[in-house]
């Protein structure tokens, strides 16, 4: 039972000019439990703060109702008041009796007969409330990092200035991802690599980051502040600690026909190889699936040539479980396989080729050395025509394309075209489009200036077909604009491919039961106001994993996403909101229902033993909720049938209160 | 001994009404049960209602008494009214015993107010069974369906309606009845026993006897370890208590109405885990201890406290209803049988 | 059996003082809103206590029926009832029914004998009515043996009153114990059936036992090895009871009603009941 | 059987998630929108912590009508709960519907913190709906009457 | 009826018993008459003696795996009629069982009688024989009646949903199919009806409700270590439908607290003393759930996520979901 003192707040005339105040005072004296009411002019006030404190001393207060404006406004005040007067915070409820009373009611007859149910009700409430002590969890100050692209190499930079240890986690050989593929960069055509490189150095320099390269997580376990993460390093078969990067062993490998990806296969590599040159380790790899001395031991070479001695061709995954205060996904995407577009022929023909291949033909250190050559004869071509929303926006192509807008495709497409007109002005140059889309800084001058400067010939509509013919590809389109069809012979076809979410997202995403959408890009807590933190606590979200984005865009996010992670890791104590779900072990039946409705996956099932009133001991499968991690919105309570879940603060019994107060 | 044609039954109800309400087992969705009659309420041919007719005199819910409290102030206000007059027709020969069995319960010393005041204001009017179900046990437990007890006996043929008053109540409304019955011969239902008495004796059931079971028997059945077996499937339900005419284990609750507390009876069943447990611990931790409970209670507890007298009437309810078609006589035979002592 | 008029009709019962007696046991008194005691009771009776919406339990009366003024209840913090009786004040009004069940058969069994009362936590609070009630016609009996024992000095029922009053009685001997070392505690120190053994009573007595059930069931061993008869040890039952009067069947025991039959039973008696107690 | 007596007013309970429509109710209340003072408001961490069990009991204790206000689909402070409130009032009122219980009695409104005068008007709207339909009989626990 | 016969189970169950497969049976046994047999466990080959089987073998022992499966000792045979194994799916995927410790033999099914459904039609039963899908019954009082089986079995068997096992570990005959069955013609016929018509069927079914507990009682569905019904800090305890509403509220709860998880395999009206259709609730939810969110068949497959604990962002709203047929 407790002992409740009930306070009502004129708030000058604003309660109390529709409300009869003293009534209310009045009435609510008579309710169970509660021992002392009064009124006043301003509760927030001082001196009507010390009323509270005073009376809690005088009655030895257990419980506080407070009727007075919104809780939104003054529950935090009122709370502290209650806490320094000894009290439990959590012991205070507000009835809301002035947005949601005196100032929509004009009558005073009704509106004082409301504040005195909404009074009741929060008395009732009251009566059922238990002190609440929010949790505090200590932080390991130390930050993962998933995913070596610009966005995991920017988010870890940032947090390494800020004084903390970060580890990425790579699964190529290299850290840099597809910026480090690219040639030049829009709105400003800086090379790419001029301004990744830099800051891959930095990466590896930094004595706050460790890179696992050519690694993966495994597991994840744990919680903000708390996580444990294994990470399982790839056997490269050469020992980084050693591996001097010289490159004797990838000139003198006889195995020389495997395709490149760093070059997405225009030309090869050996078995053992450094992906380019600027990588980041810079150490060798051996190729497991095509090294001689790895799958029939008849070989050798890279080991007798490496004068440092770093092959180890008994080499093993290694596992490690590292601990960390907080998890930043950046996993990036990649462009979707164009095989099912048969329209385009990409599979037929070699000249068919998608924008990223198109970077790497640019590219001085791709596979043609810089020179734009046709990947089937290496011969000049004069046409191209470029393909814009392959794949994107296809609302009608679900099974083999994505619904959404790609949004870097207009931008790099103008920047090929430009920088093709710019170096070759012999070309002829055709951009599809459906729509250009440059909502950026400086965007819609770079597509203009390749339209009215460079003349690449823009054509609203789409390719219809592409056929290899001879050496040429007929291209069928049509121009919606002009309203016919157009034939072009061309010699290039540059498809700019939808992109999307990294497959290894998925499973990291079950791992960090963060949630996905439907094309598996990563949600956030809220899409406007926490773009950045998924919906799990500690775990956030950097670059194009969470949606298409342009490098700046990129750099942008992972710089957000590493202040809060700093945010984070400052702090010595995790306090948790303590109107936390939890669940009454006895009663729980183990079936998963709640965990199924968590957003957060704050709750998890062990198998534990109880003592049952025979004596007999029984393992019973129960549902735990992690308090750090629940945010409290109750889902789980509803969806538990036998209401062993319960939400501390807005227990079932307080909400049944209430509406029995109200309903009287 | 007094006749009516069956085709005039409607007014003998009416008549009846003009004193006293009249229920009456009337045929709906799901059986037979009690309804009070109105203009056009057909009497049921069923052999027996759904529910009991315990209800009138033990309903399931029933207000003890109300609070009113302010403060630490309190007030306890005695809701009870008495009751009206009513008549129950057509009570089958096992329920009339049933209330025999009631009343040892409640008008045993303490009496129980509550259902002494239902008791002495309902007039029962029996009626012979003649076409008893194959569930019928009734004989076993020495009740002839033929000739029930009751404050009026009924016997019906397929033209006329008997009535016979044995008490003074009964004679008492079977005068009011004198306008729209006329009088016969004291033997003039005979022919009607007889046949049932012939029908009864082909019953299924005819030969199950209680002789090895009463007062005397609870350390011989108590560990019998058939018990683990009988209620292995046991649900745990209360259905065969709920539609037992002599179960009267009760629960006594709370509830809070609009200005006040309201505490109120209900049915109970000692067939549910709640019923014994307490903060403390939990004497019937088993489907088994309660299913036990139940039928000890019936076959020797019950005729321990009352000169040998089952607690059961045989009205085959349980036979019909339970949801895995485990029963009394199932217990009885396997327990009579010898059980699993042998084992 | 006193023949109530009105056995489920409870009358209003204002706790006019309240009394912390251990760290969970607090002891009630309870009047009329007029003053007066309730009902009249006899030793072991036990009483309804309710809060309206909280519920009803049944309670033995622990004050000795020679008080004419009052009953007190002793009741231990366990489940809603009892947490809720805890949380109140003085000038709470609640409910009282009874009084229920057998008392001990103190005017005739008892008259005249020598008693043995052995008690265990808070299972001295049934046995202190009947305690007082033979002090206060202390001629009637023999001689008084109390064997009271508790986890510790602090968790002691009524240790002022067995100290100051009982303990001065004459032909009244108390032996307390708790179960380990204790600063402050001179006292002896062990459970309570291995002190009834060490005592080692004579069997000219008629024992009275109440306690947990493990101190029941070794206690009553001890007794047995000392040459006690069933027929010479009494005890009261504890039992889930909702109406007090042997009807709503939860407290069957076989054929009896611990709430009307009971709650005093004598050993031989319980012998036939089947062991769902 | 519907009471169009003046003197009639229904009682209507809302529950109200915290950050959406709470802040919403609040919003109404700063700009003076009057809606009748026949609602009370109950403040839920979420739309998603009604349990059904919350709404029958209202009805039980003598609501008239019970609407249950969240954040828009897709603005759930929480994610996603809304669209678990969402699927399980859809599927109570439907089988409130189908026992023949007026579905006018039970709304779902989605209200943002912004929507003042969308929480007044549908509030406005509510009780005249429920107004019109009288009394809650079909629902009434008689005990629970005065 | 049954194609399967009491000998092949028997000699299954030996089989099993003797290869040490199982260590128990859950079998049924036979009772006064014909139609009361009891599900039972045996333990021993000894024990089979009493074993029966035939068209009164409908209850859904899945439940009783809920606690057998916990116990100690090897796996539990059970002989599982296509719509048992649903619900044995369903257990698993709550974790209610351990499906591990089960030795499920699917059985074919040609619809089981039921006691009271038979009662319905006839009064005073002696004896039932059914030869192919005719039900020969001997009464006391009016000789010998043939009935086709489709007039006797319950809606439940003549709206078999399906014939097709979901889970066994072995199979006795052919499997069957998933059924295209009429089993919302019920529902669609009182969504038809006008609110006040609806009101009025329910009020007078649910009002004959005694709040005995068997239909959540039997219900595989209902399987919480403590009922919401029974206990007292839930706020909806209570023992007794004291007032119209009470029934209504049982009934409305309980409905939802196995929405999404109740296989519809009828049980609860069979159980019913009262005859209450209790499944048409249950069938209101599915045929809720299959229109709203996509069909959707409880216990198909271990692991599936119940609608309602489930969502997409395009929904139906709660106030289009109650506009039915405007």
């Amino acid at each position: 039972m407790q002992r409740i003192g009930v306070f009502v707040c004129h708030c000058g005339t604003n309660i109390a000019g529709t409300v009869n105040v003293e009534a209310v005072s009045d009435a609510l004296r008579k309710e169970p439990g509660v021992v002392f009411s009064t009124n006043y002019q301003y509760m927030c006030s001082q001196a009507g703060q010390d009323i509270i404190k005073n009376a809690i001393a005088e009655y030895k207060l257990t419980g506080i109702v407070v009727c007075s404006c919104s809780p939104r406004m003054h529950e935090a005040t009122f709370r502290k008041t209650a806490a320094s007067a000894g009290i439990n915070p959590y012991m205070v409820e507000i009835a809301n009796i002035r947005e949601q009373c005196s100032w929509v009611h004009k009558d005073t007859l009704t509106g004082t007969e409301k504040a005195i149910i909404l009074g009741r009700a929060a008395i009732a409430k009251v009566n059922l409330n238990a002190p609440l002590t929010p949790g505090q969890t200590p932080v390991t100050k130390r930050a993962l990092v998933i995913g070596g692209g610009i966005a995991g190499i920017q988010t870890a930079l940032d947090i390494a200035d800020a004084g903390f240890p970060v580890d990425i986690v790579e699964k190529k050989p290299t850290i840099g991802g597809k910026m480090a593929q690219l040639d030049k960069t829009f709105p400003t055509l800086d090379c790419a690599a001029c301004i990744l490189t830099p800051k891959m150095v930095d990466v590896a320099q930094n004595e706050k980051i460790r890179i696992f390269s050519y690694s993966e997580v495994t597991e994840v376990h744990g919680f903000v502040g708390n996580f444990d993460v294994t990470i399982k390093k790839k056997a490269r078969y050469v020992r980084e600690d050693i591996c001097t990067g010289c490159g004797a062993c990838t000139e003198k490998c006889p195995q020389k026909k495997i395709p490149n990806e760093f070059n997405l296969g225009m030309d090869t590599r050996r078995a053992i190889y450094i992906p380019f040159a600027q990588a980041v380790p810079k150490v060798a790899t051996i190729d497991p699936d095509h090294c001689n001395m790895l799958k029939n031991g008849k070989c050798g070479v890279c080991s007798k040539v490496c004068t440092a001695g770093a092959i180890d061709y008994n080499a093993k995954d290694e596992f490690l479980t590292e601990k960390y205060g907080a998890i930043v996904v950046a996993t990036g995407f990649n462009p979707i396989p164009m095989d099912k577009f048969d329209e385009f022929a990409y599979s037929q023909s070699k000249d068919v080729i998608t924008s990223l291949e198109f970077e790497r033909l640019m590219n001085a250190a791709g596979p043609t050395g810089g020179k734009l050559l046709r990947p089937s004869d290496g011969e000049h071509p004069h046409t191209l025509v470029f393909v814009q929303c392959v794949g994107s926006r296809c609302e009608a192509c679900a099974e083999k394309g994505k619904e959404y807008c790609s949004k870097i495709c207009c931008m790099y497409t103008a920047k090929h075209a430009m920088l093709t007109r710019d170096k070759y002005p012999d070309t002829e140059v055709y951009v599809f489009y459906i729509d250009v889309r440059t909502p950026g800084k400086n965007f819609d001058e770079f597509y203009r200036r390749a339209v009215e400067e460079y003349g690449v010939h823009y054509i609203k509509g789409m390719v219809g077909k592409v056929s290899p013919e001879g050496n040429k590809l007929k291209v069928q389109a049509s121009d919606l604009i002009e309203n016919r069809q157009i034939h072009i012979d061309a010699d290039l076809v540059v498809l700019a491919a939808a992109i999307e979410p990294d497959k290894s997202a998925r499973p990291l995403a079950t791992m960090l039961t963060a949630s996905m959408d439907t094309n598996d890009f990563f949600t956030e807590a809220h899409p406007k106001l926490r773009p950045v933190e998924s919906p799990t606590a500690g775990v956030f979200l950097s670059g194009a994993c969470q949606g298409p984005k342009d490098i700046p865009e990129t750099v942008a996010q992972a710089g957000a996403a590493a202040s809060k992670v700093i945010g984070l890791l400052c702090k010595d104590q995790l306090t948790g909101n303590p109107c936390v779900a939890h669940p009454d072990e006895m009663m729980c039946s183990g079936c998963s229902n709640c965990e199924k409705v968590c957003p957060y996956g704050a709750i998890t099932y062990v198998d534990k033993e109880f003592r049952m009133p025979d004596r007999t001991t029984k393992v019973r499968r129960v549902a735990q909720v992690n308090e750090a991690v629940c945010q409290g919105c109750g889902c789980c309570t509803v969806a538990c049938m036998s209401g062993a879940m319960d939400l501390k603060g807005f227990k079932n019994e307080q909400i049944f209160a209430e509406v029995d107060a109200i309903c009287r | 001994m007094r006749k009516i044609a069956k085709s005039a039954l409607d007014s003998l109800f009416a008549a009846m009404s003009e004193s006293k309400k009249v229920y009456l087992p009337v045929d709906g969705e799901g059986g037979a049960r009690y309804q009070l009659w109105t203009e056009g309420t057909v009497l049921s041919e069923a052999v027996n209602t759904v529910r009991s007719a315990k209800d009138f005199f033990f309903p399931q819910t029933e207000n003890l008494v109300e609070f009113k409290m302010e403060g630490k102030k309190l007030d306890v206000i005695d809701v009870r009214r008495e009751t009206e007059d009513f008549v129950i027709f057509g009570v089958r020969a096992c329920d009339v015993r049933s209330f025999d069995i009631l009343d040892r319960v409640f008008l045993g010393a303490p009496v129980d107010t509550y259902y002494k005041n239902r008791r002495e204001h309902g007039v029962i009017v029996s009626l012979a069974c003649n076409k008893p179900a194959e569930t019928c046990f009734c004989q076993t437990f020495g009740i002839d369906a033929s000739a029930p007890a009751g404050d009026i006996v009924c016997h019906m043929t397929d033209d006329t309606l008997f009535l016979d008053a044995k008490t003074e109540k009964g004679e008492k409304l079977l005068a009011t009845l004198e306008g729209v019955t006329e009088p016969c011969a004291d033997s003039a239902a005979d022919e009607q026993k007889a046949l049932i008495r012939s029908r009864l004796d082909k019953l299924p059931l005819k030969g199950l006897t209680a002789d090895k079971f009463g007062g005397d028997k609870t350390k011989e059945f108590f560990n019998d370890p058939a018990w683990a077996s009988l209620s292995e499937s046991c649900l745990g339900c209360g259905t065969c208590t709920f539609v037992c005419p002599t179960c009267q284990c009760y629960d006594i609750k709370d509830f809070k109405t609009a200005d006040g507390v309201r505490r109120f009876r209900c049915w109970d069943s000692c067939m549910y885990s709640e019923f014994t447990k307490m903060s403390a611990g939990q004497p019937r931790l088993t489907q088994k201890e309660r299913f036990r409970q139940r039928f000890m209670h019936k076959l020797v507890y019950y005729p321990a406290n009352n000169e040998g007298i089952f607690g059961c009437v045989g009205c085959g309810r349980c036979l019909a209803k339970c949801p895995i078609q485990m029963n009394i006589v199932k217990v009885m035979k396997k327990l009579g049988e010898g059980g699993d002592k042998n084992d | 059996m006193i023949d109530m008029k009105e056995p489920l009709m409870p009358v209003v019962g204002e706790v006019v003082d309240i009394r912390l007696d251990t760290p969970d046991i607090k002891t009630f008194r309870v009047v009329t809103p007029d003053g007066k005691k309730a009902f009249e009771h006899r030793p072991g009776q036990c009483a309804m206590l309710s809060i309206p919406g909280v519920g009803e339990a049944m309670f033995s009366i622990t004050s000795s029926p020679t008080n004419t003024e009052y009953m007190e209840f002793s009741i231990k913090k366990c489940g809603c009832v009892t947490e809720w009786l805890h949380s109140m004040e003085v000038g709470q009004q609640i409910t009282i029914r009874g009084p229920y069940g057998n008392p001990f058969p103190v005017d005739d069994v008892f008259a005249g004998k020598n008693l043995l009362f052995i008690a265990g936590g808070v299972g001295l609070a049934p046995l202190r009515s009947v305690i007082n009630y033979c002090r206060h016609y202390r001629d009637r009996y023999g001689k008084i043996d109390i064997v009271y024992g508790s986890r510790s000095k602090d968790d002691l029922l009524d240790y002022k009153e067995i100290i100051d009053e009982w303990a001065n009685d004459a032909n009244v001997h108390v032996h307390l114990t708790i179960d380990r070392e204790q600063e402050g505690w001179d006292g002896h120190v062990g459970f309570v059936p291995n002190y009834v053994k060490e005592l080692g009573f004579d069997t000219d007595k008629i024992a009275v036992l109440c306690g947990p059930p493990v101190m029941i069931k070794f206690t009553l061993a001890g007794l047995y090895e000392l040459g006690f008869e069933k027929t010479q040890i009494y005890t009261t039952l504890e039992l889930r009871m909702k109406c007090g009067i042997g009807k709503c069947g939860r407290c069957n025991v076989g054929s009896k009603y611990v709430c009307k039959d009971g709650p005093v039973f004598r050993f031989d008696q319980l012998d036939e009941l089947p062991d769902e107690y | 059987m519907s009471v169009t007596n003046e003197e009639y007013r229904p009682l209507i309970v809302a529950f109200c998630c915290n950050w959406c429509s709470y802040a919403g109710a609040d919003l109404a209340g700063n700009n003076r929108l009057a809606y009748p003072a026949d609602v009370k408001i109950i403040r839920v961490p979420c739309s998603c912590r009604v349990n059904p069990a919350f709404i029958l009991r209202a009805f039980q204790r003598g609501a008239d009508g019970v609407i249950i206000c969240g954040c828009h689909p897709g603005d759930c402070h929480y994610t996603s709960g809304n669209y678990y409130t969402r699927r399980r009032m859809a599927l109570l009122f439907s089988m409130l519907d189908y026992l023949g219980i007026e579905k006018e009695r039970t709304r779902v409104e989605w209200v943002s913190a912004a929507e003042g005068a969308k929480f007044a008007a549908t509030m406005n709207d509510f009780c005249k709906t429920v107004a019109a339909l009288g009394e809650n009989k079909r629902l009434e626990d008689l005990r629970c009457k005065k | 009826m049954q194609k399967v016969t009491r000998d092949i189970l028997v000699n299954k169950a030996k089989e099993l018993l003797a290869n040490g497969t199982v260590d128990r049976v859950y079998g049924w046994k036979k009772g006064e008459f014909a139609y009361d047999v009891t599900p039972a466990l045996f333990k021993s080959e000894k024990e089979l003696d009493e074993f029966v089987f035939g068209d009164f073998c409908g209850a859904n022992v899945s439940k009783y795996l809920v606690a057998e499966s916990k116990k100690a000792g090897g796996k539990i045979l059970v002989f599982l009629k296509p719509c048992d194994t649903y619900s044995l799916n369903q257990l698993t995927t709550e974790h209610r069982v351990d499906r591990e410790k089960i030795y499920a033999v699917g059985i074919p099914c040609e619809g089981m009688l039921t006691g009271s459904a038979l009662k319905d039609k006839v009064d005073s039963v002696l004896s039932v024989e059914t030869e192919g899908d005719t039900v020969k019954v001997e009464t006391l009082y009016d000789g010998v009646k043939t009935f086709p089986a489709s007039d006797l079995l319950p809606d439940r068997c003549r709206n078999c949903k399906s014939k097709k096992h979901v889970t066994y570990d072995e199979l006795i005959g052919e499997d069957g199919e998933v059924l295209d069955s009429g089993r919302f013609d019920e529902v669609e016929k009182l969504e038809k009806m006008t609110p006040d018509e609806r009101f009025a069927f329910w009020q007078g079914e649910l009002s004959r409700c005694i709040r005995c507990n068997a239909c959540r009682d039997v219900c595989p569905a209902c399987t919480c270590e403590k009922c919401v019904f029974d206990n007292p800090k839930s706020g909806l305890e209570n023992k007794a439908a004291a007032d119209s509403f009470e029934e209504k509220m049982f009934h409305i709860i309980r409905a939802f607290h196995v929405a999404g998880r109740c296989t519809d395999c009828g049980e609860c009206s069979r159980v019913c003393p009262q005859h209450i259709p209790l499944h048409l609730l249950n069938r209101k939810f599915i045929k809720d759930m299959n229109t709203f969110y996509g069909e959707y068949q409880a216990g198909e497959v271990v692991g599936n996520r119940p609608p309602v604990v489930n969502y997409t962002k395009e929904d139906i709203e709660p106030s289009e979901a109650v506009k039915r047929g405007e």
